[in-house]
């Protein structure tokens, strides 16, 4: 039988050359010149579906709030109208938009980089409310300093209390294997009731009477508004971290590992990549962002630490992170997106008498329209790159 | 039972001009070929020829888009692997369908079409029990599929079928999970109870032994249309082979060098690891394999190799004992994997060495992305010139790919292989190697350019560690060959000496 | 046309606080020449600020009213100082003419003195001597509440206790059901409380067959059986009277309207429930005779010597604290009587 | 009653079972309907938004009807409608369920609001309970005995469901498709079709933990009614390694938890309230760390959970 076995080796005494490939490789810096990739030109498609899709979705969601307020009979263009109006038509409502927009895009990162870990993590709200407490305990013990310097503590100390708090919950995950969305839930109740517990009594101000806080941080040594806006520094921290973050994943050796193991952790083990240490210190940079939040909210906005920490902005971030595929860039055009929402919440009530739950539905639909969107990448032929 | 109200010999089971594409790809187009009643069909092809698209079209897994499925003189619309199950026909993929966190009883019985509402497990287990003794092989009702080797639950799938009285059984690549015994047992069987004219067998294989001594005809696809057909007896394997690809290609083979093996590379002293469940798996392992040769390990799968190559490759704690390469200790870091130039091929590459859902080219960069020239003063990392580098290698290697951009879980398995072949392999500075089943489900050509890719190294002084379960394989590459057992090693010997009997016996137990 | 704008921190339906200022609020819409804007559910956060600005700029208000207490400082502060001709009335807050712009004023009632009423009531219904306060947080506002109820049960029943739980939160109605069953099970046989919305610990009182007095709104209602009596806001005559000022061109800065409003009963301020069908006759004549010392000024519900529940004396002998004391809006002590702690 | 008659000390344990009886069972119905969720692959965290559409429908319900059993049954359905579009969204490819269930949450939770507004003010007939304390004299005793039926219902759901998951065609159908589903696919198990199905019928289990909320305890609708209750069962369910049966344990053990922190302020500790009121949280996350393991994967583990479909 000739069956042409692939390897029927018979152990020969001349050493033949090695065959096919394997020339000897010069990786030398010079070999890889720096290239464009040429299927560039032909990529248009895609970028138009990434544009397309969302505002689509988008549009579908309008048209479904718009049938939603008009069965509960207020005319849908006029609350259109007035949305449009609350959340960009002047200045002022842009600078509003933006003001909210700035912990949002700051919680987003505490969920969207280690969600490029593979880990789903929603501890943003406990990251925030213990960065907002550190940053103020830190901020009081050197509130005599200059005004620059109380500022780089306080934000000091909010990035390493929100990262640490998220640094518990990825060790969790990688020394006992605690499911990390769970924990970092639990951990969300735990540090509200810390906060709780420690403006009301470790650190509460016997003068703040009819709502308990800590000691404030004297108005001079707060951040300041942006030139004559009302713009705080918050959008500035927000999107610079949202740029750095980008910049770390996707351009950073670091960030190659920390694609690497979430895209597959046997293959980054493989490769001898440090999985313990990427994953804890991700976590870390990732509990920064809200920690950092909850310091522009004491330093920027409350001057104190109270209960108003935790409003809603870790849940918001949850959302705008995978919103925005986990793209640190998107982050900030999906938080100002949210923000306008979110600013038109008011006008609602105002101008066409709907309750206040209104803005929730919306949010609601929104939210579920841009979701389902995800799926429709790809299943519109118009967009396919034709093939070569 | 059932089989009352069915022919008592297996129905025929025609497919006319079957087309199926998924979007703009053809997969299968006017695909026309006949099982004849007991008979053992062979369904040859390249990889990504479309065999397994084509038997899941005839099961009703996906819904073919022209032509008609035949059985029994009757065009029928098989619209689900139930309706499948209904005309007699079942089949085992060539992925596990098995669902691991059920018993086998349980997995048997899912199956069913016939499942009452409410299971009376008492029952059940006496018609288990009853079927079990017919059947040509044991499996334990109560453990859990979890538990079970490879070589176990590939039983499983095949008793399922069994136990759903399918008449026309379909097997996509059976045996690649199966020592060559184990093989030789199950598709036994299946021949005797074709000739008992019990049953029709269709068969997917890239092994043309298992052509020639077990089936009666063959058909042969080549870019998902028909490239032939015939019965076995009339054709020999380079016909077969020249039909699968198209040209008359002569198997290039590379012949081992007489080296002198050189100093000790890697040496393992009394490694010991557990298993998924926690059950010690490797129980002290000590081996050494020096520059120049290929240690290769035998063994039935679930016998501890797994777990030995995954210590090796850092996905696995040891729990004991030491491994040194180069007369140093080694854990797996990349500082020491880099300094000692220690590569790996494991089995399943999508699983364990690439990030399926990355480029190729960023997977091709995976061990050296953070030095020169990929990554800029260490910290930053160069996206054109990781492209590049990708793109270097996807030609030397002959990667088949869209481009270096392509998501590498995107390619095919060959293709995939090839690629983490270039990674480990490529720059040629390895000093060792270890590779598990690195040809698994890879055509015959495929698996040539691995095989002639290991030697090479091996003449190159690489100290190779080969894994395998193949054992004609692994005896032909080998210099010296072990025996895995029980997380033990029982048999060693170089293998000019090895007594092939005696590495069955050993490997049973 | 004088627009007023009302902004709350919660829902405006809750049957509670936000509800009784909504309800205040409807019964200014109804006056002529006065137009009222509404948003609820606005946090205490940047988000007030927002809504203050928007019912400025874009539905010309000429007076907020941003009823939670955590609005004032820093949001009010902050966005008075930009809309020097609008004015800001606050809800419970401390106004400092030292400190804080002049178009910033303050209003609250005292509602502590209807809770002195439903202490005596509550006092001579128990049969076991032990009442329950459940309450948000110890804050000065919520402790005067508990002090002064205490001190009219007291006042009539020396030996009564007053246990009180403190739920740390203005809203969760599960943990006060809980702290309710808890009470309850102690031998508490009479409710009351101080959270932002009774009604679940009023119909839990109810079901467990005790007796309750209601807060914020007349919760009656839902107790027919148990309801004693309760503390209620009247904040339409309130807001009245404001709307009845700015009318007439008084403001803030020009003296017209002051910048610290208080009243009680006597003012309209604040009323008493109706008395329950469980109400004794004796109680109703002591609660009765309270009542008309309040209505003509003449009661002083801190008189010393008082002692908190600790043993210290608080307020000295000889000493009363008329209602208007600003030392009272800064209390932190429980009086003795009550089984609790502020910590 | 004298003074002698109330409990004291003894209140604390007796608050702490009536706290699990009475505050476990909307975790039970939640947590059994999320492990039934768990069960076939899919997590649905937006079960807290159920929880607030079935409390409000229910009161709605009652009040409009006088029926507090119509209210039940319409919570039931009420929840099982937005388990039907989180079963279409979080089965997408690409879609994440977390994600999807956050969005769930706020889009419930709008809606309960929205339509709830109505039915603050209104009383609504409530669910019975029924005595099992008649042999004690003491109130506290007999109210912490007084039980609902949904509790029974609940006891009984996840006592049938792990006879459900062991015994019968579906319920073997719910765990292939939970752990893998490509084996369930070539069975011809249609894999969208039986999650669909479990979604929905866990989110019919949360939508009547809805129903008790406000129709039994505290029995009241409002808005702040839920407190992260749904949420929550997500932790009880790994808590109880995907058991139906342990799911009841986590849910008494979570509901006494709850009652624990006012307890013990009635007796006379009121410090650190804020702490004793997290104890649930840091019990489970606790325990959750005691007991969880990078070795291997949990055992009861859902193989495909946390994989997109
Ligand atoms: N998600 C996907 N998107 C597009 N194409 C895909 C996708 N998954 C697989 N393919 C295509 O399927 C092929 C791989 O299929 P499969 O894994 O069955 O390989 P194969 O045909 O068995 O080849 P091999 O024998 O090399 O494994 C590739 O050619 C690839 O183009
Ligand atoms: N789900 C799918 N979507 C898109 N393309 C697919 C899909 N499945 C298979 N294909 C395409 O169909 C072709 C045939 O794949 P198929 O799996 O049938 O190959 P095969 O002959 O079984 O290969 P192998 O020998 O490796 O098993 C592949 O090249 C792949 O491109
Ligand atoms: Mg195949
Ligand atoms: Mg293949």
């Amino acid at each position: 039988m000739d069956e042409p076995k692939p390897a029927s080796v018979i152990a020969s005494a001349t050493a033949e050359p090695p065959p096919e490939p394997l020339p000897p490789p010069e990786t030398q810096p010079g070999d890889i010149a720096r290239e464009r990739p040429p299927a560039r030109a032909l990529q248009w498609r895609s970028k138009v579906e990434a544009l397309v899709i969302p505002c689509g979705a988008i549009a579908v969601a309008l048209v479904l709030f718009g049938i939603f307020v008009w069965t509960q009979g207020a005319n849908p263009f006029a609350v259109f109208a007035s949305i449009y109006k609350a959340a960009f038509a002047s200045t002022r409502s842009f600078e509003n938009t933006l003001v909210r927009a700035a912990p949002i895009m700051l919680c987003a990162l505490g969920t969207a980089i280690p969600l490029r870990l593979g880990m789903v993590v929603i501890g943003n709200e406990g990251a925030l409310v213990m960065g907002g407490l550190m940053a103020t305990a830190a901020g009081l013990l050197v509130v005599e300093a200059p005004a620059l310097v109380v500022q780089l503590t306080m934000a000091g100390a909010g990035m390493v209390a929100g990262g640490t708090w998220l640094l518990i919950v990825g060790a969790l995950k990688h020394y006992r294997g605690v499911n990390e969305t769970i924990s970092s839930l639990l951990m969300n109740f735990i540090g509200i009731a810390l906060l709780n517990q420690a403006v009301n009594s470790w650190m509460k101000d016997p003068s703040s009477l009819n709502k308990p806080s800590s000691f404030p941080i004297p108005e001079e040594k707060m951040l300041t508004p942006l030139g004559t806006t009302d713009v705080h520094w918050g959008i500035v921290f927000g999107v610079v971290f949202c740029i750095v973050a980008y910049i770390l994943i996707h351009k950073t050796t670091f960030g190659f590992q920390i694609r690497t193991i979430g895209a597959n952790i046997r293959a980054a083990q493989l490769a001898g990549l440090a999985v313990g240490k990427v994953t804890l210190v991700t976590c870390f940079i990732a509990g920064a962002a809200p920690g950092l939040a909850g310091m522009v909210e004491v330093a920027a906005v409350h001057g104190v630490a109270n209960e108003s920490l935790n409003v809603w902005y870790g849940n918001a971030g949850i959302l705008v992170a995978f919103l925005a595929r986990q793209n640190a860039l998107a982050c900030i055009v999906v938080s100002v997106m949210l923000g306008g929402l979110l600013a038109s919440g008011g006008i609602l009530q105002r101008s066409h008498q709907l309750p206040d739950a209104t803005i929730l539905v919306f949010q609601g639909i929104v939210f579920l329209c841009i979701l389902y969107s995800e799926s429709l990448y790809g299943k519109f032929s118009i967009f396919q790159e034709k093939k070569s | 039972m059932r089989s009352d109200t069915r022919h008592s010999t297996p129905p025929e089971l025609e497919l006319v001009k079957v087309t199926k594409r998924f979007g703009s790809f053809t997969a299968n187009e006017d695909v026309s070929f006949k099982v004849e009643p007991g008979t053992f069909h062979a369904l040859l092809g390249e990889n990504g020829a479309g065999k397994s698209t084509i038997v899941k079209c005839i099961m009703g897994y996906h819904a073919a888009d022209d032509g008609d499925i035949i059985v029994a003189g009757a065009s029928r619309d098989i619209r689900s692997p139930y309706d499948a199950c209904k005309l007699g026909i079942g089949m085992v993929y060539q992925h596990f369908t098995v669902v691991p966190a059920m018993t086998v009883a349980e997995n048997l019985i899912l199956a069913r079409p016939d499942l009452p509402l409410f299971i009376n497990w008492k029952k059940e287990y006496s018609r288990l029990r009853e079927f079990l003794e017919t059947a040509p092989f044991q499996v334990p009702l109560e453990a859990q599929i979890s538990e079970l080797a490879a070589g176990q639950k590939q039983k499983v799938e095949i008793l399922k079928q069994l136990y759903l009285n399918s008449q026309i059984l379909i097997l996509d690549e059976p045996t690649s999970v199966l020592t060559p015994q184990e093989a030789d047992e199950v598709l036994g069987m299946m021949r005797r109870m074709v000739d008992d004219k019990k049953l029709s067998v269709l068969i997917i294989t890239h092994k043309f032994r298992e052509v020639t001594t077990y089936c009666d005809e063959i058909t042969i696809l080549r870019k998902g249309k028909l490239a032939g057909a015939g019965k076995v007896k009339d054709l020999t394997t380079s016909e077969m082979a020249s039909m699968m690809m198209g040209e008359q290609r002569k198997g290039k083979t590379i012949q081992k060098a007489e080296l002198k093996p050189g100093a000790t590379v890697l040496e393992l002293r009394d490694v010991r690891a557990n298993r998924d469940n926690g059950i010690e798996g490797v129980c002290g392992v000590s081996l050494s394999v020096r520059a120049g040769e290929i240690v290769g390990i035998a063994g039935i799968s679930g016998n501890g190799q797994r777990e030995l190559v995954e210590v090796l490759d850092g996905q696995r704690p040891a729990t004991g004992g030491e491994v040194r390469v180069a007369g140093e200790p080694f854990h797996m870091t990349r500082a020491e994997i880099s300094k000692h130039q220690i590569y790996v091929l494991p089995e399943e590459p999508l699983r364990n060495a690439c990030a399926p859902l990355m480029s190729v080219a960023e997977n091709i960069a995976l061990r050296t992305f953070d030095r020169p020239p990929l990554a800029i003063a260490g910290t930053l990392l160069s996206d054109s010139r990781v492209r590049a580098n990708g793109r270097q290698w996807i030609e030397r290697f002959n990667v088949k790919t869209p481009g270096p951009d392509a998501a590498i879980g995107t390619l095919s398995g060959g293709n995939v292989q090839r690629a983490v072949l270039a990674r480990e392999l490529g720059p040629g500075t390895a000093k060792a190697l270890v590779a598990a089943n690195p040809c698994f489900g890879l055509d015959f050509a495929a698996v040539d350019f691995i095989h002639s890719q290991l030697l090479a190294a091996r003449n190159n002084g690489v100290a190779v560690l080969l894994v395998c379960e193949d054992l004609d394989e692994l005896l032909a590459l080998s210099d010296r060959v072990v025996v895995m057992n029980g997380g033990k090693l029982v048999y060693e010997a170089p293998v000019a000496e090895a007594n092939i009997r005696e590495i069955g016996e050993r490997m049973a137990g | 046309d004088v627009t007023m704008g009302f902004i709350y921190v919660g829902a405006k339906d809750d049957y509670g606080y936000n509800q009784a200022h909504a309800e205040g609020k409807e019964g200014v819409a109804k006056m002529p020449g006065v137009k009222t804007v509404e948003e609820a559910q606005v946090p205490e956060t940047n988000d007030v600020q927002e809504t203050m600005r928007n019912m400025i700029d874009q539905d010309g208000a000429v007076v907020v009213f941003p009823t939670s207490f955590g609005y004032f400082d820093p949001h009010i502060l902050k966005v008075a100082k930009k809309y020097p001709k609008v004015q800001f009335l606050h809800c419970g807050g401390l106004y400092d003419a030292a400190k804080h712009p002049a178009n910033v004023g303050s209003y609250f009632g005292y509602i502590d003195e209807a809770q002195y009423i439903a202490g005596i009531v509550a006092a001579h219904t128990s049969k076991t001597g032990k009442l329950g306060f459940i309450a948000a947080k110890p804050i000065p506002q919520v402790l005067r509440n508990i002090n002064s109820f205490t001190l009219g049960a007291r006042s009539v029943k020396p030996t009564v206790t007053v246990q009180v739980i403190f739920t740390g939160d203005w809203a969760m109605p599960v943990k006060e059901a809980e702290a309710a069953t808890s009470l309850i099970d102690q031998g508490v046989d009479v409710l009351t409380c101080h959270v932002d919305s009774p009604k679940v610990i009023v119909q839990t009182a109810e079901k467990r067959g005790i007796y309750v007095c209601g807060y914020h709104a007349n919760q009656a209602s839902i107790a027919p059986k148990g309801y004693l009596t309760g503390a209620e806001w009247n904040w339409s005559a309130v807001y009245g009277q404001y709307a009845k000022a700015i009318k007439e061109g008084k403001t803030l800065e020009n003296g017209g309207i002051p910048h610290l409003v208080r009243g009680g009963l006597k003012e309209g301020f604040v009323k008493v429930s109706a008395y329950g069908p469980a109400v004794s006759d004796a109680a109703k004549k002591d609660a009765d005779a309270a009542l008309a010392k309040f209505m003509d000024g003449s009661m002083v519900i801190y008189k010393g010597e008082i002692k908190d529940n600790t043993g210290k004396v608080v307020i000295p002998a000889g000493t009363e604290l008329k209602q208007q004391d600003p030392v009272l809006e800064k209390m932190d002590y429980l009086v003795e009587g009550v089984i609790g702690s502020t910590k | 009653m004298t003074d002698a008659e109330s409990l004291g000390w003894w209140g604390v344990p007796i608050a702490v079972l009536g706290g699990a009886l009475r505050g476990g069972t909307p975790f039970l119905l939640v947590s059994a309907g999320e492990c039934l969720t768990e069960k076939s692959g899919k997590t649905n965290l937006g079960l807290e938004g159920v929880l607030l559409i079935g409390a409000m429908t229910a009161y709605a319900v009652s009040v409009n009807t006088g029926n507090p059993w119509a209210g039940l049954l319409a919570a039931g359905m009420a929840g099982m409608v937005l388990g039907f579009i989180h079963a279409v969204l979080a089965q997408q490819p690409k879609v994440n369920d977390i994600a999807a269930g956050i969005a769930m949450i706020i889009f419930g939770s709008g809606l309960a609001f929205f339509f709830g507004k109505a039915y603050i003010q209104p009383v609504a007939e409530q669910l019975p309970g029924i005595e099992f304390g008649w042999w004690s004299s003491h109130p506290a005793i007999r109210s912490a005995l007084r039980i609902c039926p949904l509790f029974f219902f609940g006891v009984a759901v996840v006592f049938l469901m792990q006879w459900f998951f062991e015994s019968t065609r579906w319920g073997l159908f719910v765990r292939a498709v939970g752990d893998k589903p490509d084996a369930a696919r070539a069975m011809g198990i249609s894999v969208w079709g039986v999650r669909t199905c479990s979604i929905m019928a866990g989110s019919f289990l949360a939508g009547l933990a809805g129903a008790y909320l406000s129709l039994y305890y505290p029995g009241s609708w409002t808005e702040k009614i839920s407190g992260g209750q749904g949420m929550i069962a997500v932790a009880l369910v790994i808590f109880a390694r995907w058991n139906p049966v342990g799911c009841l344990w986590a849910s008494l053990l979570f509901g006494g938890a709850q009652a624990l922190g006012p307890a013990l302020q009635s007796v006379g500790i009121s410090s650190y309230y804020y702490l004793f009121n997290a104890s649930p949280y840091i019990l489970t996350l606790l325990v959750m760390v005691l007991t969880c393991t990078n070795k291997k994967q949990l055992a009861g583990q859902p193989g495909a959970l946390g994989a997109s479909s």
